[in-house]
């Protein structure tokens, strides 16, 4: 992500809206990661505004709404970026093809510590503990290890750090921000009386 | 969307305010048995959670010992459930201290102390029943994502030209010393306190010591193996010791009269050191 | 690439024009190498001669003789396969956005990883990742991308593939050899319990 421009001043690029288009699609074709509509536009050169609207139409072209064929891809916003992905149903299709390796699953108590840090980060190994009950240090590791969660910062007073989710977490699940996790209120809500409300989201 | 507990997937009656009658359909975990309820366990939390079974009218320790016995059953490959129990179960005897302890008069401080203390107690099993539940929206999420496939390509050749030539500046030596740093195993970095409290004892340290001085006496007293420490710590961490290597059927102990002589014998037929590792985990939090 | 057929018969796909045309772009979407249409029409389940019409349909589509607009990527016929290639008038922008992503140097996370592969090849992913205690997957791209690693082999059980180091490593630390690396077992023996010490040179 080139942020900062270089003093060489890039070419001008035609700003057209099928020009930005096509440009897009030449970024999605080589990235490897979901690249977000600021790094978007800095690659092709074009306003931020002007990537949105390329990236909808994109979407909708894909998706067969605009009057071609539906493709057998689709561009998709996972972990706050736009991303090339087979459409879903041939997902198995493209398994049998390249036979990759089966991912190996999380363990119970791994989901359930990821979950109890999705909802509650920045939070602590200790204070994951206190509602987990248990020692969740290696699970922890294996968090980490699989780049779901980070470190995010030492607590100032106690020098314990503080772990968040990752954008691949929200790649890993599909979604695209934290905001899109379930809301769990509802199921604190019967007699939940001196409970803590406000943290849980 | 609150996903319903595994438990009632797939019944009619999945929502919370299933019908007791139902509860002959659900679960094929732990299941208990007690005067004022018998079904399975979760349904007994979700009860208890309502507020529909007074905590006091469900014999907790008949709970706990019922508990016990399932966890007994169950096989290395349902450790996972096991676990998922060991919350609850501190919970439930949390519960259980709570509601042993002397009620006193109808409104005292105690009383109202307790009271709180117990809708903490809720409150924490709710928290701990979200999380578990909301894990499997996790488990759905993360299994669909699995199968989906993306654009990840290598760059074509001439595009690959474009890559700045890497800069290289390591020395085969360097790269040995980075190695090392890479190997050298990584702890999840610990702050000290040592300016807080007296410095940590390691139980697992004083077992070997004890360990070592035992098996070469086969016979001591408590206080020949604390001769010449002055450190109080040092004394607990050694007796703590002591009762771990207990249970581990390492050693016997012998005390005539209370506060008398306590007389150590080493016991143990077979005993390796890798014991050790192992040994005292408990403390470690 | 699984050349041979299972003796599971596959599951029977739709034969209309627009499934083919569809699942071709999946497989397309994926691939690295150049497909022969042999290959693209084992990978889709459909004939070859429906896959030759599926390929140059989707090449005048691509390049906008079909109504729709003309796309920033295109589908061209190399070494005797197909293969999905940003249009070549986008080259300068791929690669403004390919120089402006790889910095000159390794990152010392990069390096690392690098010394754990070199040491210890040849490893999976996972394996690195649980002795680095991080997600290793951007990282060992970077390698790959590198060329200072490379794909061994697939695990026969797991299919994990396992990665070593490449000559240009060599090159780079002035070695002929990995027997040349310095050895590092000594300094590992204070603490490293459970660590498997022989694999280390």
């Amino acid at each position: 992500m080139t942020d900062e421009n270089d003093t060489a001043e890039p070419p001008a690029r035609p700003q057209d809206a099928a020009s930005v288009i096509r440009r897009v699609e030449a970024i999605l074709l080589v990235v490897d990661e979901p690249q977000s509509l600021v790094s978007l536009a800095t690659a092709v050169g074009s306003p931020v505004p002007a990537v949105r609207q390329a990236v909808e139409s994109l979407v909708a072209d894909y998706d067969g709404e605009t009057g071609g064929p539906r493709r057998g891809f689709e561009l998709r916003e996972v972990g706050g970026g736009w991303r090339l992905y087979v459409r879903e149903e041939h997902d198995d299709l493209v398994r049998e093809y390249v036979s990759g390796q089966a991912p190996s699953r999380l363990s119970q108590a791994a989901l359930e510590t990821l979950a109890v840090i999705a909802y509650k980060q920045p939070i602590t190994r200790s204070q994951i503990a206190s509602i987990r009950a248990v020692n969740v240090d290696s699970v922890v590791r294996t968090l980490l290890g699989r780049g779901l969660i980070t470190e995010l910062f030492a607590d100032p007073d106690t020098g314990a750090l503080n772990y968040g989710t990752t954008d691949a977490l929200l790649v890993n699940l599909g979604i695209n921000s934290l905001d899109e996790l379930p809301p769990i209120s509802p199921l604190l809500d019967d007699g939940s009386t001196g409970f803590d409300a406000e943290i849980i989201r | 969307m609150a996903p319903s507990p595994e438990h009632h997937e797939g019944t009619p009656a999945a929502s919370a305010e299933a019908p007791v009658t139902a509860i002959e359909d659900v679960g094929d975990g732990f299941r208990v048995s007690l005067g004022v309820f018998d079904g399975p366990f979760d349904l007994l939390l979700q009860l208890i959670s309502q507020h529909e079974l007074d905590i006091t009218e469900v014999s907790l320790s008949r709970v706990t010992d019922e508990f016990i016995g399932y966890l007994k059953d169950l096989g290395p490959d349902e450790l996972d459930e096991a676990s998922e129990f060991l919350v609850v179960a501190a919970t439930l005897l949390d519960m259980k201290v709570a509601g042993l302890l002397p009620q006193g008069e109808l409104v005292d401080a105690e009383a109202v102390a307790l009271l709180e203390a117990r809708d903490l107690l809720f409150a924490r099993l709710l928290q701990y029943r979200a999380f578990k539940e909301v894990s499997t929206w996790f488990e759905r999420s993360l299994r669909r994502e699995d199968k989906r496939h993306t654009r990840s390509v290598k760059l074509e050749d001439k595009h690959r030209s474009a890559v700045p030539e890497l800069v290289w500046t390591l020395s085969a030596d360097d790269f040995a010393a980075l190695a090392m740093m890479a190997f050298a195993p990584k702890e999840i970095p610990l702050v000290g306190v040592d300016h807080l409290h007296a410095p940590l004892v390691s139980i697992r340290e004083q077992a070997a010591v004890v360990v070592t001085l035992l098996r070469d006496a086969g016979t001591l007293n408590f206080r020949d193996l604390v001769s010449g420490i002055t450190q109080t710590g040092l004394i607990v961490a050694r007796f703590l010791s002591v009762l771990e290597l207990y249970r581990h059927a390492a050693l016997s102990f012998e005390q005539l009269e209370p506060l008398g002589e306590l007389t150590l014998r080493w016991t143990a037929s077979r005993w390796s050191d890798e014991n050790l590792a192992t040994l005292g985990a408990d403390y470690d939090r």
